[in-house]
């Protein structure tokens, strides 16, 4: 419990220190995440401890967006909604339709309850842009925050603390709602619904209200977007923005509480970084996504504390270290073949061939020619090591489990 | 020389915060992955070449233009993530032409930015977004279109036609249903008496969403329309026009993005005697001629699509910072602002110019055809676009619109 | 007259090319109780394949190789990718199959670039089959609806009338069942899946020259493909393909009504009040073609959940 | 004499032409042990489903202690008093025991839309769980997860979920299906142990643990009751013999 306490305390202290450490444009970037990390937290109360998985979670998002967007245009900032309460317009509008949403889509299960909020989601993003009043157009509607209780609201700096005062308020809330009996019956919800009604429980209840809940604070982090941003456009309904997050929750790890967060937070800081490093960041993440669902089932964070709580066996350091070693080494030599050939194909190259000839092309520093026998060599012998030094230690990890045994 | 080794805005993320960089730092803003990516692709390379050009040229003020570019990931959210971290970055000038939204997104940032940071103003230098309201009622001081919009474009285009008896009587007017359709549907009706055709049927539809076109060729065919005018782009206008050919309509198609790549190649014979309005043709003349082969020579295609006035837009932002060249030091956004609204370039096409009033640029239009006789061919097809008719910036200028209230300052 | 025979053969044709893609993926989503979102991917992947190969093989071969090399591709995926994350449950198996297509696409473009590359129906082919009221009708339109009337068919008999099929069928609704009758379950859902791509893949190189054949066109089929199989409910092929023509002649006509819930309301005397309030109220049906899918879903999935042809829930 | 707490008169349930109940006319008493059995596919489970709210009657009536109770949903009908077990064990198998059985005990103080208090404060509703814990022998295992038990404490769970919602009838659906002789004998302890002075209708294959246990016995075949009546009055009826008979030796 103490661990647990001196634990949330330096990271809210790290969080709080955050301007101090990082630029501008790095502290933009973690606005994102924070955004980012409360979506996906919101997201994971249904898809992870509910166990119904939404394919529509852009639309609380993006109506709590728009709400927010609404009110700031409406209030000018000061009145009954001054710009630091904003978000609350944002969980109004979720929890409202949430509730609607969660009504008819709760009445069916499983991959059906899927393809409703999909559905709902997908009807709702083809309506906005033909509601002009509501939803702006295509130009989307625009606003400005206006200063309040003393801030600006101008500078990044205030900006960050603003999400990052919601963002832990509601994580916080969230977290205490795992702890209350609702909290229980959600897990309920997931592990068996049909036991549930028979122990006296309306299931259909539970489930229209955990996806209002869920809707509320996805609707909290759309509105954090809009007070970001200062404008609210359709695009945030759109299925791309469904899908992120559950890709972002599920690389976490759906049933772990902090899985969701971390894993968004740490998928928007890749995507914010690699977009600028590489064309390929799209296939990279949906690679990494891939191997995340097939070697680690539980999200990289559930898998983590899985191996914690002793699952698997004793932790032998040294093989965990090797592995690692291993994997870094086939990354290197995968990506290295995908950024080769992603730039032998490219128009870039197009151009260069222009003169005739094979020209050879930059990568970590050195010019590699298209025919060159090592261009091709080396990232295969790393790939071929790394995953050689991977299999290597797990079948002499599984030995010695065998020997224990 | 291949030019892959872009500026990574990660070291520039751990540089930032230092002092702001010495040289000019121009920021490119587009959707660069992603389904939406091909149009940020080429206005991209078009960004490129004309910094290149800058830089070659001895830079700016004597030191060469850092030239950034940033993911935006498809929409107008992205957008305005990485605008805040180019200006963080120290980016004084924003590019970015590949999208309406993402430009009004922009256009909104840029204003907000300025308004809480007097003296520290930023540019933002729309290369290719159309829709009107970004010189109307969201015109502002920091923005300004080097691209053509919708009236330049369908006045040009129905007028052209109309004077080389490329139009019939009856025009069907089918668009995507949002701000560029919509503006295009309407400037078509408003031309229609001053030009003298009658429209018969008009159609707004959902914005790449259509797999199968021949629906609304039966509705086209039903009106008994001779000529199509759409401002419908990539595959919208594609499957409208392949659509059109199986069915064997007999129409001629006026349109404003024909040549986006991949159009011809993928139309063929489909697509011959269409008619479009663009600002440029590479066969126009010795100076087209020339600027198209260095543009192959540089990046290895000729100039097509969005590609022409985003690099005639680089030179004249290139033009402008060349009269500002005789300080040194910074300079402001308000003085490059200043210095555009009174440079005048000749581009291989003819004379362009920006607008004080509400900042879109006056630039030739050029009536063209999609035909077998023409010198340039396109997507490696028999196929080229064969010039008609010039109209002068003056001529295909549009009126200023009443929404535009722009606050100069000082 | 002509104009609504016109729709309805339009109609009818682009239903039974969601068919043809759809057809695959109803057999999987049955048997397996997996949605594979990669399904349209193997659509893309067919076409592109099989523009490649055409200047090699030509049209006719490169339409039967493409599919083929789809099928290895769908076994490779189902073999290595779904059966590892199949202890997981359906939510693993949906999400990585959602990773797989935004891979595809990825590749796809690393490859042939964002526009749309230049695969178009072989001219030999190109002619009008027959003209009606002025419009003619192009063979190839035809020659699509007929592949994927004797895919139906051949699927059809295959399903009802040989061992194999009854197998399949009984797989779909009890593979415990078959699996302690002695059949090998895993080895009938490789099978299963290699034909479910080899039909998406036959769909893309025969379709895609029609259309267009470019990065985002399994983005733009994918969810309609989704779309079709709840409706049809899952499982049933002779769903599959009542949705599917549903679909595409609700498609087709719908693009011609100019009516709007404004209209409607004139009836009963509110038209100027609806006229006045805007919004989604004058709303065009033919303005909302490409979204009635999404109501129909909604529609069929609230009211009759297993489909209009399932069998189970 | 104990009054009449469940009523079933004249129910049928039909799935599209197949009639599965025919008329059922049965009349449980409150504080009895009764046992339904019958062959295969007589329509035990069926009726099981109608009494707890799974199906719905096609016609006919189940009271409750006097109140209609045939076509309400299961949440409903366990909140008027009657709770059930299941045939394939039904647990929360990713929760802890004393999970299962404290999501089994909360709905009684109320606790279902509740927020603000926490799970491990509800003093009440855990010392029930404490006590159940007991009950059904499981207190060592309290924290360990429910689908790693082994398969006859998940059968003692079960039982004790269905305990837990303190209901006025319990239904237990073949509790020993699977289990071995010594485990049997445990249940069967344990069965009585804890339903003491509740009523009990159950459903077993096991005829030695039905006779040991039940008051009364209801025989069912073909959806049909042929026979009501003691342990003794059952083994000497000659339908009965007939029925069960003629079933084995078919």
């Amino acid at each position: 419990m103490l661990k647990k306490l001196v634990a949330v305390i330096a990271v809210l202290a790290l969080l709080l220190a955050l301007p101090a450490l990082l630029s501008e444009s790095m502290l933009n970037a973690s606005v994102q995440m924070l955004i980012a990390a409360l979506f996906a937290t919101a997201f994971a109360l249904l898809c992870g401890q509910a166990g119904m998985l939404s394919f529509g979670h852009a639309a609380y998002f993006g109506l709590g967006a728009f709400a927010t967007v609404h009110a700031m245009n409406a209030f000018g900032g000061d009145g009954l909604l001054p710009t630091p309460l904003m978000p609350l317009a944002g969980a109004a509008i979720g929890l409202i339709s949430g509730l609607g949403a969660g009504y008819f889509s709760t009445q069916r299960t499983g991959t059906y309850f899927a393809m409703i909020t999909l559905a709902l989601a997908e009807l709702l993003h083809a309506l906005a842009p033909h509601l002009k009043e509501v939803f702006g157009g295509e130009a989307g509607i625009s606003s400005f925050r206006m200063p309040a209780w003393g801030f600006e609201f101008g500078s990044t700096i205030e900006i960050y603390y603003l999400v990052l005062g919601w963002t832990v308020l509601c994580i916080a809330l969230l977290w205490g709602l795992t702890l209350t009996p609702f909290g229980r019956l959600v897990l309920g919800l997931r592990e068996n619904s049909h036991r549930l009604k028979f122990l006296g429980y309306n299931t259909h209840a539970l489930g229209t209200f955990v996806f209002a809940l869920s809707a509320a604070f996805a609707g909290v982090a759309g509105a954090l977007q809009a007070l970001n941003i200062e404008a609210a456009n359709y695009v945030v309904l759109e299925t791309q923005v469904s899908t992120a997050v559950l890709l972002n929750t599920f690389i976490g790890g759906a049933k772990v509480f902090f899985g969701p967060a971390i894993g968004a937070a740490a998928m928007t800081f890749f995507g914010h970084v690699t977009s600028d490093l590489t064309r390929s960041w799209l296939l990279y993440q949906g690679i990494i996504f891939m191997l995340v669902m097939m070697y680690l089932p539980r999200g990289i964070v559930g898998e983590i504390l899985a191996r914690f709580r002793g699952e698997g066996g004793a932790v032998n350091p040294v093989a965990v270290l090797a592995r690692f070693a291993g994997i870094l080494v086939a990354a290197a030599g995968f990506v290295m073949a995908i950024e080769l050939t992603q730039r032998f194909f490219s128009t870039d190259y197009k151009a260069a061939r222009q003169a005739g000839g094979w020209p050879a092309v930059e990568f970590a520093g050195h010019m590699w020619a298209p025919f060159a026998p090592l261009t091709w060599a080396l990232p295969i012998v790393l790939i071929a090591a790394g995953l050689g030094l991977v299999t290597f230690i797990n079948r002499r990890e599984a030995r010695r489990q065998e020997a224990q045994i | 020389m291949l030019k892959t080794a872009m500026c990574c805005s990660a070291l520039a993320i751990m540089c930032a915060g230092a002092a702001q960089a010495e040289p000019l730092q121009v920021a490119l803003v587009e959707t660069l992955s992603g389904s939406q990516a091909s149009t940020g692709l080429l206005y991209r390379t078009a960004a490129q070449y004309g910094i290149a050009k800058i830089n070659a040229a001895g830079g700016f003020r004597g030191e060469p233009i850092k030239f950034v570019e940033y993911d935006s990931q498809g929409g107008p959210v992205g957008a305005a993530d990485r605008v805040k971290a180019a200006i963080a970055d120290g980016a004084r000038v924003i590019l970015q032409g590949s999208s309406s939204s993402v430009a009004g997104q922009i256009s909104e940032d840029v204003r907000k930015y300025n308004l809480r940071n007097k003296g520290k103003e930023v540019l933002y230098l729309n290369l290719g977004g159309e829709a009107l309201e970004l010189t109307g009622e969201k015109c502002h001081f920091h923005v300004i279109r080097t691209s053509p919009n919708a009236a330049i474009r369908f006045q040009t285009l129905t007028k052209g036609m109309k004077e080389l008896g490329l139009m019939g009587d009856k025009v069907y007017s089918i668009n995507q249903n949002y701000s560029w359709g919509v503006d295009v549907q309407s400037i078509i009706k408003a031309n229609a008496e001053t030009v003298g055709y009658t429209v018969v049927g008009e159609t707004l539809h959902e914005v790449n969403k259509i797999q199968d076109f021949s629906p609304y060729v039966a509705q086209i065919q039903q009106s008994g329309a001779d000529t199509v005018l759409t401002g419908n782009w990539s595959n919208d206008l594609l499957l409208l026009m392949k659509a059109a050919a199986d069915a064997k309509l007999k129409v001629r198609f006026g349109t404003s993005f024909l040549d986006q790549p991949g159009n011809i190649g993928n139309a063929g014979s489909v697509a011959e005697g269409n008619v479009m309005s663009a600002p440029f043709n590479p066969e126009l003349n010795d100076a087209t001629k020339a600027f198209a082969e260095d543009y192959k020579a540089k990046t290895g295609h000729y100039p097509a699509y969005v590609e022409p006035y985003a690099v005639f837009g680089m030179d004249m932002f290139a033009a402008a910072l060349k009269s500002l060249d005789d300080a040194t030091g910074p300079v402001s956004a308000n003085e490059i602002v200043l210095a555009l609204e009174n440079t005048k370039i000749e581009t291989p096409v003819g004379s362009l110019s920006i607008r004080a009033e509400d900042h879109q640029a006056e630039m030739p239009m050029i009536i063209q055809e999609v035909s077998k006789e023409a010198a340039f061919k396109v997507d490696g097809t028999e196929y080229g676009f064969k010039p008609l008719k010039v109209y002068t910036g003056a001529d295909s200028a549009d009126p200023v619109q009443a929404t535009c209230k722009m606050k100069r300052p000082g | 007259m002509e104009q609504i025979v016109f729709a309805l053969l339009n109609g009818v044709i682009y239903g039974l090319l969601l068919f043809m893609v759809s057809a695959g993926l109803t057999l999987i989503f049955g048997m397996m109780g997996v949605l594979n979102f990669a399904h349209a991917s193997f659509y893309m992947v067919g076409a592109y394949l099989a523009y490649t190969l055409q200047p090699v093989t030509g049209f006719w071969l490169a339409i039967i190789l493409a599919p083929l090399l789809v099928a290895g591709l769908g076994i490779f995926v189902e073999r290595f990718v779904l059966r590892r994350v199949h202890a997981y449950g359906h939510a693993h198996e949906l999400l990585v199959t959602f990773g797989l297509s935004v891979v595809i696409a990825e590749v796809i473009k690393m490859f042939y670039g964002n526009f749309p590359v230049d695969y178009s129906v072989p001219s030999d082919l190109n002619f009008s089959a027959f003209a009606l009221g002025g419009m003619e009708y192009p063979f190839y339109r035809l020659f699509m609806g007929g592949v994927a009337v004797v895919m139906f068919a051949v699927l059809y008999l295959m399903l009802t009338r040989t061992r194999v099929g009854i197998v399949v069928r009984a797989a779909i609704y009890r593979p415990r069942m078959v699996e302690a009758l002695g059949h090998n379950v895993p080895m009938v859902f490789m099978a299963i899946f290699g034909i479910g791509a080899f039909l998406a893949g036959l769909a893309g190189a025969i379709a895609g020259a029609f259309y267009t054949t470019n990065p985002n066109m399994a983005l733009e089929l994918g969810v309609v493909v989704f779309v079709v199989v709840v409706v049809g409910g899952l499982g049933s092929m002779e769903g599959a393909m009542l949705a599917s023509i549903i679909i595409g002649v609700m498609n087709s006509l719908a693009v011609g009504v100019n009516v709007s819930l404004a209209d409607v309301l004139a009836r009963v005397g509110l038209g100027d009040w609806a006229r006045e309030t805007g919004g989604i109220l004058t709303l065009q049906l033919s303005s909302l073609a490409a979204t009635l899918p999404f109501f129909l879903m909604l529609l069929v999935l609230l009211v009759r959940p297993s489909g209009l042809l399932g069998e189970k829930e | 004499m104990s009054r009449d707490i469940l009523v079933l008169d004249h129910l049928c349930k039909s799935f599209g032409p197949v009639e599965v109940t025919r008329d059922v006319n049965l009349v449980i008493r409150e504080g009895e042990r009764h046992a339904l059995i019958g062959p295969n596919g007589a329509g035990k489970s069926t009726l099981f489903h109608l009494i707890s709210g799974n199906y719905k009657p096609t016609s006919g009536s189940i009271r409750l202690d006097g109140d209609e109770i045939g076509g309400l949903d299961p949440a409903r009908v366990n909140r008027r008093g009657l709770a059930r077990s299941f045939q394939i064990t039904n647990i929360f198998s990713g929760l802890s025991v004393a999970e299962n059985l404290r999501l089994a005990v909360m709905r009684r103080y109320g606790l279902q839309f509740n927020f603000w208090r926490r799970v491990t404060h509800l003093r009440r509703v855990n010392a029930e769980v404490d006590d159940l814990l007991q009950k059904i022998r499981l207190t060592a295992k309290a924290r360990s997860i429910a689908g790693d038990l082994p398969y006859s404490d998940q059968r003692s769970l079960e039982i004790g979920m269905t305990l837990a919602s303190d209901p006025k009838v319990i239904l237990l659906d073949e509790p020993m299906a699977g289990m071995s002789h010594e485990e049997t004998e445990y249940t069967t302890d344990l069965i009585r142990d804890i339903t003491a002075g509740r009523t009990l209708m159950i459903v077993e294959h096991d005829m030695d643990v039905i006779f040991t246990l039940a008051d009364r016995i209801t025989v069912l075949v073909y959806g049909e009751i042929i026979a009501t009546g003691t342990p003794q009055q059952i083994r000497e009826s000659a339908r009965v013999k007939e029925a069960y008979l003629g079933e084995e030796a078919g």
